[in-house]
């Protein structure tokens, strides 16, 4: 994404035209009893970018599964539709189930859209495995014991992470405390959950400023303005779309960043684009379930990120692994399934009940689903430096924890989970 | 018998000037009356303060009574005061049929029939066969726009005759039309007003023949003022009057 | 004290974004009585090329310190889609006001995918360039330099398209046509070229709106469809077709959104609209626009 | 009138029967055919026949889908017939107030005027996130039709079997309805509004409370077709109310032709199964969109019924004259 090396001429010949004219509908090799699997995925608007870098971690995961004879020895073929908002991406589904009958659903980026998802699959007998989506209150609501559909990592692992690396690093060095949150169930979700885990730590801490930018806006000089006033020690922000560039060349303009410590729990999704010279080091950097640059990476994460690399002269975000291992576990999935059942094709049913508590090596290393359908990844944060190779920030100690630890056991709500649980810094 | 219409001491100030200053009248039933006067005597004027369209700046206007000062056209319309324009005004994408309707239904107080079908309301058709078949129009169903420019003044006059008005006030109703049919077109008002009932016309007329011809009352207007309110006969008389009020050369057009 | 006026100067600042986006639907609406709903997606194609004009002139060899320049020739030379696009809404002038407002609505369409299409899905930012220019102030009123640029450069653009309008003679000739069409053509007023032009310099004013604020910010796919509703406000507010309307407009969006940031802010987005209706209620024509109910 | 007849029962008889025929992917198109049409014959009784273009419009079809979210969700309250009695109720309290305020303004001021309602409503359902559920919007369960749940049937099933027909129902209803009112004194006197409001008020037709009314049923329909899109949706989201939904709105109705009485319901049918294969087909779908609108826009202005008629116009012409040599 460093725009220097992409010309607008390349960008033509590259992802433009190129897409435009192969059919959208199905990528896939031919020939054989095809396996499909349809994709919804962001293509436009805000998370427009976070969709793309998923839609290729699955494309490279289809190559690969076809490379070495598919699936149970069925090709594997993508059926790509786009998530837009809940009423059509349902419609969507509709299509993917109903008409294309896929064996197979995976994706979905929007917590909104996933809330409407999760009980129409779960009614229509899809089998689907969410990339992102599921926020707190809405999986308590809409799914309590799902059958049919496998929820991701719950969304306040990156911030209960980011919040125990602060209070680990940072405790005694700050009294004064503000947010400056993406004002949607994402944002109010995190700073909650970062409140709460100040609690539970009893680190004194006093709010001093409560921001709520609009998501996705491009002008946060107000906010910045509004930050240098109250002049906290340590700002806690979930921004994660193009405001997060912006916010932190507005804030490094205005020289908020040298008094203040900043724990961003969900940097990873633009992590190119927060350039060395406007991103301090020694900031709070989640990059969640895919670091791309991690020294001990596994060879399968080295391999991916060379092919993202030479495909598309970028580096990918985590979103890539979350669509990595949906692919991965269905795959895992319907193999074990089938070997059980002397290498006959397995119904839907077993499928799931290997896919619950299924390990599988995914980009970012050990995945795995729980028995109550929720992943369980690894999560990766760290502290900002600068390093010559790259002209962005990347992380300098990095730590790893499994999501095991940063998000509730099932049959516990969150809340009572950050207040009595057992979580260690 | 009680003045239909009746204005005291009504003027209108636009700024400094005043369009109508001091005009006191009274309109009373089966009087066909002219209004005289050059352009910005106050003719339009005192139609739009008589028409409820305009807000007299002092003075009042009462209509059967009532006063009617400002309340506008459309309550005017169903207390049974009609009015046409001078420049045209129709429905260009509605038929004749339709057209008419509309001064039916607001007439018959039908307009919050919500579901009843017009196309068989008997007591609406009929009364808007009856306007037309007077006015002449043979194709009911032919749209507005596509009408000659004197058969969409006639239609305009004819929309407001259908409201079955007790007082008509008419702007200049034959302006635009070639002089053969004026006298037609007035033949058909007055035998238009007679058959539906209308008590009173008042019209803006520049053509002195129709004037003398048809009004048994002209009303002069110079500056604002009422300069005479007399029959034809003695207003025509009076030659340094006529002067004064048309000017020095007769209107020929 | 200075947080209030860190404050101010956020605002003036979102003030000059704000006239730069709504200026060219002001001047287009005020002439031709067209509400341009894809004013919003000019921007963002001004934003766009203009990144890719920095780069590519960099990479050839222009000095850093000139970008401003190849961010004002994207800006202008992407007057060269005002005249197609105003062939295309020729085509509908003798026609009902929704007819214009639809084919606006199927640019936002259209430019939204040729965005995609051409820089993909990525939001495109020029990093840190614009500190290039330094900073003024000292202590905790700090504001980059650049920033002062662009309200500058809103104040140029308001100031110059005033006197445009009142002095030189092809202005008092866009006002002509503006108060009435069909006498200015009879007065042998070429009124098609007007348009013409009309709507390329309003266009120009997006595009180069976009580029010129493009280093502060970053251009992404949805700023065409979200820029469109606050550059509304800022029109409604101040009043439709009035520049002077404009600027109030925009100072009004620009500071009440600063001051809820601080104060209120939870208010923030939803302090506009109601603002907007009470606007719309009270003083129909806007603060400085002709009423036209 | 006769072939209007009609065809409509023709029209109905088909989509009743489709069930029967289809796969259940294009039954799922047809439902929301239903809920868009309700809401565009609203849309048309005041664009078309009025001659006032709401650009906001889609305020009452995002209040139909949280009426059904509010009274299956939070209430409770299940029966169908309730949840369009609520939402029913909830789109007049709402179109009154709002109405009399935009009634006052013609053409760009009431096209703005509803744009800013419409984007004030979508701001406070997702700024209160608490009420409203915000950006993750509010769910809406699966209603009883006439007392009768349904429980043995899978959702599908459900919304391409009783719920399909329900619908179908409404929008028979709907369209009988809309055009008796049409067809009405009181539609003739809307029509004399649009074609010249100064004239029609000086034959006495009330302009604005007449317009107010059609803005309040144009908002009920709206709001009906917005809780058989929430039901159908199972959940109510904000941008049901963001403004480019309305804009697709008026690009449906445009695209049927807003000059004819189905034209709104051709658009709505076809805009929905263009835009479902174009999606399938390209990820540039918004350009190609865009670009039919254009099309229709600059050269079809009545839209595809008015191309219809105008072709079949000129066909009867050419027979006339085969017949007349």
């Amino acid at each position: 994404m460093p725009t220097t090396r992409r010309t607008v001429l390349k960008a033509m010949a590259g992802v433009g035209l190129a897409a435009a004219t192969r059919p959208l509908a199905s990528y896939g090799a031919s020939g054989g009893q095809t396996l499909k699997i349809g994709i919804l995925a962001p293509r436009s608007g805000v998370a427009g970018t976070v969709g793309e870098c998923g839609l290729r971690a699955a494309l490279w995961a289809k190559d690969r599964a076809n490379a070495s004879g598919g699936i149970l020895g069925r090709p594997v073929e993508l059926v790509v539709e786009e998530e837009t908002n809940p009423k059509d991406t349902i419609q969507r589904l509709n299509k993917l189930v109903l008409q294309d009958k896929v064996d197979c659903v995976q994706g979905i980026v929007s917590s909104g859209v996933s809330l409407a998802m999760g009980p129409a699959a779960e009614d229509m007998k899809a089998l689907t495995l969410f990339w992102d989506g599921t926020t707190q209150d809405g999986t308590e609501e809409s799914m309590p014991h799902a059958r049919y559909v496998f929820k991701s990592t719950d969304n306040e692992c990156e911030a209960v992470m980011a919040s125990l690396l602060a209070i680990k690093y940072w405790r005694g060095k700050f009294a004064t405390v503000a947010g400056v949150n993406p004002d949607y169930t994402y944002g109010r979700n995190n700073w909650a959950a970062f409140q709460a885990l100040l609690k539970r730590f009893g680190v004194e801490h006093k709010v001093v400023a409560e921001l709520w930018p609009k998501v996705g806006g491009l002008d946060l000089s107000s906010h910045v303005a509004a930050l240098k006033a109250a002049k906290p020690d340590l700002v806690f922000s979930s921004m994660l779309f193009a405001d997060l560039p912006i916010f932190m060349k507005q804030a490094h303009a205005a020289g908020l960043f040298e008094t203040t410590k900043f724990a961003f729990p969900a940097a990873g999704w633009q992590h190119t684009a927060l350039k060395n010279d406007f991103t301090p080091e020694g900031m709070i950097f989640g990059h969640n379930t895919l670091y791309f640059a991690y020294p001990n990476a596994s060879p399968l994460q080295k391999e991916f990120v060379k092919h993202y690399w030479d495909a598309y002269k970028d580096y990918p975000n985590w979103e890539a692994e979350r669509a990595f291992f949906a692919f991965a576990a269905y795959k895992s999935a319907v193999e074990k399934a089938g070997k059980a059942k002397g290498g006959a094709f397995p119904d839907k049913e077993a499928i799931i009940d290997t896919l619950e508590g299924i390990e599988v090596e995914s980009l970012g290393g050990k995945a795995r689903f729980r028995k109550d359908h929720v992943a369980d990844q690894i999560f990766y944060q760290g502290f900002t430096v600068h390093d010559p190779r790259y002209d962005f920030a990347i992380l300098g100690n990095v730590e790893v924890r499994s999501a095991e630890k940063l998000q509730k056991p099932s049959g516990v709500t969150f809340k009572d989970w950050i207040a009595n649980g057992k979580i260690e810094i | 018998m009680p003045a239909l219409i009746e204005t005291r001491d009504v003027s209108k100030r636009y700024g400094s000037f005043n369009a109508l200053s001091g005009v006191t009248l009274a309109i009373a039933a089966d009087e066909f009356v002219s209004i005289v006067g050059h352009n910005g005597a106050g003719k339009t004027t005192l139609v739009n303060v008589l028409t409820g369209l305009l807000r007299p700046t002092s003075g009042t206007v009462t209509f059967k009574g009532m006063d009617v000062a400002g309340v506008g056209p459309v309550r005017l319309a169903r207390l049974g005061m009609a009015r046409a324009f001078q420049l045209v005004h129709i429905f260009p994408g509605l038929t004749v049929r339709q057209t008419l309707a509309v001064a039916v239904v607001s007439q018959t107080g039908k307009a919050f029939h919500f579901l009843t079908s017009l196309a068989r309301d008997a007591q609406v058709q009929e009364r808007v066969e009856a306007v037309a078949r007077l006015f002449g129009f043979e194709q009911l169903d032919l749209e507005a726009r596509s009408l000659s420019q004197g058969a969409k003044k006639l239609l305009d006059v004819a929309s407001a005759f259908a409201l079955r008005p007790e007082v008509i006030l008419l702007d200049e109703p034959t302006s635009g039309v070639s002089t053969g049919d004026k006298h037609q077109i007035m033949r058909v008002l007055v035998d238009a007003a007679k058959s539906f009932g209308v008590k009173a016309i008042i019209q803006i007329e520049h053509d002195m023949d129709l004037v003398s011809e048809y009004s048994d009352r002209v009303i002069a207007l110079h500056q604002g003022q009422v300069l005479a309110d007399r029959p034809p006969a003695a207003f025509f008389g009076d030659a340094e009057l006529v002067a004064t009020v048309v000017g020095k050369r007769r209107v020929r057009d | 004290m200075t947080s209030f006026l860190d404050i101010l100067l956020g605002g003036v600042f979102h003030a000059a974004v704000l006239f730069l986006v709504a200026a060219g639907l002001q001047l287009v609406f005020g002439v031709q009585k067209i509400i341009n709903l894809a004013c919003g997606s000019f921007y963002a194609l001004g934003a766009y090329t203009g990144i890719s004009a920095v780069t590519w002139a960099l990479a050839h060899g222009l000095p850093r310190g000139l970008f401003l320049f190849a961010l004002i020739g994207a800006g202008l030379g992407l007057a060269v889609i005002g005249p197609p696009v105003e062939a295309l809404l020729r085509t509908v002038y003798r026609r009902d006001e929704a007819f214009q407002l639809l084919l606006t609505f199927a640019l936002v369409l259209i430019i939204e995918d040729i965005l995609r299409m051409i820089w993909g899905a990525n939001p495109q930012e020029l990093g840190n360039l614009y500190m290039d220019y330094g900073t003024v102030g000292k202590g905790a009123l700090t504001v980059p330099t650049y920033n002062l640029l662009v309200i500058a450069a809103a104040l140029l653009v308001a100031i110059g398209l005033g006197l445009f309008l009142k002095r030189t003679r092809f202005g008092r000739l866009l006002r002509a046509t503006a108060e009435d069409r069909e006498t200015s053509a009879t007065l042998g007023i070429e009124v098609g070229r007007v348009y013409t032009v009309v709507f390329t310099l309003g266009t120009v004013l997006g595009t180069l709106g976009g580029a010129l604020v493009v280093p502060t910010a970053a251009a992404s796919l949805d700023m065409s469809v979200d820029l469109v509703v606050e550059a509304f406000a800022v029109v409604v507010i101040g009043g439709l077709g009035s520049i002077r309307g404009a600027v109030v407009g925009a100072l009004t969006v620009g500071l009440m959104r600063a001051f809820a940031v601080s104060f209120v802010p939870e208010m923030e987005m939803l302090s506009i609209y109601l603002v907007v209706i009470a606007v719309l209620i009270f003083r129909p024509a806007g603060l400085f626009g002709k009423a036209a109910a | 009138m006769k072939l209007a007849a009609v065809v409509g029962l023709a029209a109905l008889a088909a989509l009743a029967a489709a069930p029967l025929v289809l796969e259940p992917y294009p039954l799922t198109l047809l439902l929301q055919f239903f809920a868009y049409g309700l809401a565009l014959l609203g849309l048309n009784l005041l664009f078309g026949y009025t001659g006032l273009l709401s650009f906001g419009q889609a305020l009452f079809v995002a209040l139909g889908a949280y009426s059904a979210a509010v009274c299956t969700r939070k209430l409770g309250w299940h029966s169908f017939e309730l949840v369009l009695g609520v939402a029913v109720v909830t789109a007049v309290v709402v179109a009154v107030p709002v109405g009399l305020l935009c009634v006052r303004y013609v053409s760009i001021f009431f096209g703005m005027l509803t744009l800013a309602f419409g984007m004030l409503f979508h701001s406070f359902l997702f700024k209160f996130y608490t009420v409203t559920g915000g950006d993750g919007g509010m769910l809406v369960e699966r209603p009883s039709l006439l007392g009768m749940r349904f429980s043995e049937m899978d959702k599908t099933t459900f919304l391409t079997r009783p719920f399909y027909w329900y619908a179908l129902g409404l929008l028979a209803v709907g369209t009988v309805v809309m055009w008796r009112l049409v067809h009405s004194p009181f539609g003739v006197h809307l029509s004399a509004i649009r074609e010249n409001p100064r004239k029609a008020e000086y034959l006495g037709v009330e302009v604005r409370r007449l317009r107010l009314i059609a803005f309040v049923i144009a908002g009920v329909y709206a709001a009906v077709g917005g809780t058989l899109l929430g039901i159908r949706t199972g959940l109510a989201d904000p941008e049901l109310a963001y403004w480019t939904h309305s804009g697709n709105l008026i690009f449906m109705t445009v695209l049927g032709g807003f000059s004819s009485f189905a034209g709104p319901l051709v658009g709505a049918a076809v805009f929905i199964f263009l835009q479902d294969s174009l999606m399938s087909v390209t990820q540039y779908w918004r350009l190609v969109m865009g670009m039919v609108l254009v099309v229709i826009v600059v050269l079809f202005p009545r839209g595809l019924v008015g191309l219809a008629q105008a072709l079949r116009a000129r066909v009867i012409g050419w027979r006339r004259d085969a017949r007349a040599d």
